[in-house]
């Protein structure tokens, strides 16, 4: 066991450019890879986010008797998909409209009603939501949804979700194709090796795990290499936003970042040992 | 950490690498004979007819000669032996595996019944003379204690001790020679190929690699040589097999040797005017 | 001449894992880079577009004569950084709010000013220009530009167009060094090919143009490879945004694929070129 | 297109190619000596002393023998004269050429000069054994007809006609060692260089390549022969250096062979006790 480790070692050193150009296309892939991936989470999370902001308006009926306000805003809560309920009374808005537009409101009855401010949990269940409210006319007037551009974004929202997904299993697809690329050609250079070694006696499996510690070690080393490229950029992107484009924090979606790397890395040597393992098999089977 | 721990761990193979080696061997036929071969053909790509129908036996502890002229099918008739090529039709059996039936697993186990001297030598280009040496002997999971005893021994056999540690790149054609020889020979295998061992060598170091040979197979291993170095298969006066376009011509044993050696070897003679 | 690219082409023969794993691997990277670009592109034209929908609203004294307006319309639009300049009457304007809220707007005399809607052709220009407008106090009574909202959008759109940048600039890094290491591995491979023939006399030239032109048609087939996945993955996208996401439609540039592919292609032909002149020149100048 | 002018495109090297030689050759002195070695010395990685002190004069249209065992620096002494070496310190000429000031762009214009047997017979491994041989006469920058009509001569001499599109890797190692042969021959160069050329060849067919050089240099060519077979040094009787350890042990021209035969010959001799 031992003995085969410092093999995949040694190995290191005797072919050196390889080790090198695998190491670093595998680096480059699993950095593309994560940062696709990173962005990807970024910006779907604040597409959820951007849903997330709309807010429900429940209008009470003018009619409507305070006691009878602390009981609705009960069951308005009670009700699945509402994240929570704020109530702004008449005499609230009312004061802040006369302040905010002066000439239009001067010489006016206050004509506001009293108001629940709803955030939902669940944007797609938004229009249940409101058809459901409105059906309660004995104390609700109307529901106010910025439909419309709920469903914009939300459909946005989608959309992006989706085609991130397709490209991220493009993108998988491509680091596939180029690590196993890699990982192919420098086990074919070393086929006349892998003769000998055969010929010697070596029964496949002590020809293999060398190549397949090696492969990992490969992987391993790459996906290390891009989580920590990744780590910086993420970290400088990070304080870029916050200093140029404040106003995007509130959507930024923080990562555990330490995790992420472990994930690559062990992608990584996934990758390189599941690469060498199938390009080894092929020098192997010929007797 | 202890160095006396840490060093003992560098120096054995845990026994965990048994994992490597094929868990059941497979049945072996009890043959008194080393090699046997009957009516084996070989063809190329469908095209070139490198064999046809050769019988032939060895039997264990024979010292034998494979002579004939370039493209005879020599390294052929030796690469059915380790099992490089399958023969195209025949039967096979060599050092009691069946070839024809010898599932691919199991080759490794025939394989290190056997030390072979191939005709490009076959080192591993990225390892020294040393390690290359060193890899023969892991491959049967040797402790490296016992590997580190018995190399300067088979180094000093084949005179090539001074460098060790060279790369096979960095070795003269002779030199690579008598490192493939020196792995072949190593762990005392009961068969020994040897694929024209003494072609790069000047007559000197062949007699000299001729006479490690001999004491081999006075330790009781069967050696097969090809070899185009009349002067030595004059000298050992063993058992010839002359192959000439894929059949075998001639098959003299020791006891006809005598009597027959001059037409063998009329060839070699200076004088011969061709 | 004839001579050396049959032996290029014959040498993809000669090679063949070679020629694929070059092949595969340049144009996947060319496909990332490609579609990050195209990407990019769209995202930074959306954010262009997502600018210059804000409009300012100028509003003219109330005292103003009906004359006077189309030369001020004439002059706001001789400055700089003007686009458009639609004129609404103080009547439209308020026939509109009178229908829109027919309760507050009762009983009251039309307050509105005569107002004209001023797209911009320079976002950036934006303060500059609102500042000079509302100077012209015989005329001019304020002038009303969503600025916050405005300066959180070119601010983003400045952050991605640099971050875009910054990102394109790394995986044209990356991109370089996927290639080039195919393509030094590949070289690689054949430096004992490459050590016989000039010992058998060739000259540097002699073998470096057949294993140049592989290395080019190695791009070019790569990239175009890339170009058509790109043109397919595009046209596909866009139909998908036509059906799904219509709202974004009018934030769709139109891109040129068949120049963009071409470019691609010849990015490749120039990149693999490149790459194994670079990497024959070591095994060439060991003698 | 017409059939006939695409034929002759496909056919003739335009000149077009003459942008791959070298512009302007460099000077080359006049000597009659093709090979001028004075205390020249080879140091690999400063440690092995491959050759010291080695001066050496072969004149132009000489046939000498390279002998010595393995190890003493044959191989070494004639990657000099085609510069896949230079010398640690020594003048070198070769083919009017000073080694030791040639610039690295003026190499190939040495190495058309000279045709060359490798030990490793060096063959390109993706070509077939045709394609090899025609590689060497592209070089050179020869029109494909020409080329067309001389290679079946050339394979006819070495016995290789009937293997003619086999890969290297399809042959024999006698087989790839006669295409190396024909490879160098096959441009009729002034200097022939041959490291080992029947190290694989049964004695018949040494003798039938001995005399293809012996041809070769009766038509003008410089042959110079490092080999182990001395039974062919014995056969053709020319002059022989024996090197050993890196150093020339004894130079014996054409005159002072008959007189010294027996001497070098001894240890090929078949009685020899070893
Ligand atoms: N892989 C192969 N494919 C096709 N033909 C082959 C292959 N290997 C060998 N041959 C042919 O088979 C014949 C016998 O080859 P073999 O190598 O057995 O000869 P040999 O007796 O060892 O010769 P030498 O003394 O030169 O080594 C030759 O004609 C050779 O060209
Ligand atoms: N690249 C190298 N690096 C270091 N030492 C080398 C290198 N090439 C050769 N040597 C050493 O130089 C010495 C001379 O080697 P050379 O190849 O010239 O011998 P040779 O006379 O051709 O032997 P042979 O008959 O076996 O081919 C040998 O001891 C060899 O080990
Ligand atoms: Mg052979
Ligand atoms: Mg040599």
């Amino acid at each position: 066991m031992l003995f085969l480790l410092h093999e995949a070692l040694t190995n290191f050193r005797r072919h050196g450019l390889m080790t090198m150009a695998a190491i670093t296309t595998i680096a480059v892939s699993l950095a593309l890879l994560g940062g696709f991936l990173l962005t990807f989470y970024q910006v779907s999370n604040a597409a959820r986010r951007a849903v997330d902001a709309f807010e429900m308006r429940v209008f009470c009926r003018q009619e409507i008797r305070k006691e009878a306000l602390p009981a609705l805003k009960q069951r308005i809560t009670a009700l699945q998909g509402v994240a929570s309920v704020r109530y702004l009374s008449r005499e609230q808005i009312w004061a802040e409209q006369t302040k905010n537009y002066p000439i239009d409101t001067s010489g006016i009855p206050n004509q506001m009603p009293d108001t629940f401010v709803v955030k939902l949990s669940d944007a797609r269940r938004a229009t249940a939501l409101s058809e459901e409210i409105r059906n309660w006319r004995e104390s609700v007037d109307s529901v106010d949804l910025p439909e419309s551009e709920m469903n914009s974004v939300l459909r946005i929202a989608d959309f992006l979700r989706n085609v991130g997904m397709a490209g991220a299993f493009v993108l998988v697809g491509g680091a596939l194709i180029v690590v196993s690329n890699t990982i192919r050609i420098s086990v074919f250079a070393r086929r006349r090796e892998i003769k000998i070694m055969q010929l010697v006696g070596a029964t496949p499996w002590f020809i293999r795990f060398p190549l397949l510690i090696e492969g990992m070690l490969h992987g391993l080393l790459g996906g290390a290499l891009a989580a920590l490229c990744l780590l910086g950029a993420g970290h400088s992107l990070g304080n870029l936003v916050r200093e140029n484009v404040p106003m995007l924090v509130p959507y930024l979606a923080s990562v555990d970042m330490l995790r992420f790397g472990l994930a690559l890395a062990l992608g990584g040597a996934l990758l390189g040992a599941g690469g060498s393992l199938v390009s080894i098999r092929r020098y192997l089977r010929a007797l | 950490m202890r160095v006396q721990s840490g060093a003992r761990i560098g120096l054995f193979i845990p026994t965990g690498l048994s994992v490597f080696l094929p868990a059941c061997p497979p049945v072996r036929y009890n043959s008194r004979a080393m090699i046997e071969m009957s009516h084996v053909s070989v063809t190329y790509k469908g095209e070139v007819d490198a064999l046809c129908d050769v019988s032939l036996c060895i039997p264990g502890g024979d010292f034998v000669f494979l002579v004939g002229p370039t493209g005879a099918g020599k390294s052929t008739l030796l690469r059915l032996l380790y099992r490089d090529l399958l023969p195209s039709s025949g039967a096979l059996v060599v050092a009691g595996y069946d070839l024809t039936r010898l599932r691919a697993r199991d080759v490794p186990l025939l394989r290190r019944q056997m030390g072979i001297v191939f005709q490009d030598y076959g080192l591993l280009p990225q390892r020294t003379v040393w390690e290359n040496i060193v890899f023969a002997c892991q491959v049967l999971g040797q402790p490296r204690r016992e590997i580190r005893k018995k190399l300067p021994e088979v180094l000093d056999q084949v005179g090539m001790t001074h460098r060790c540690d060279a790369y096979p790149g960095e070795l003269s054609g002779g030199e690579q020679q008598r490192v493939a020889i020196a792995r072949a020979l190593v762990n005392q295998p009961p068969l020994l190929i040897a694929d024209e061992p003494t072609g790069n060598l000047d007559p000197e170091t062949s007699v000299g690699i001729m006479d490690v040979l001999r004491e081999a197979n006075r330790r009781g291993t069967t050696v097969l040589v090809a070899t185009h170095d009349k002067t030595s298969v004059d000298r050992l006066r063993r058992r010839v097999i002359a192959v000439e376009r894929g059949r075998i011509v001639r098959d003299e044993g020791q006891a006809a040797y005598a009597a027959e050696a001059i037409p063998i070897l009329t060839t070699t003679l200076p004088r011969r005017n061709w």
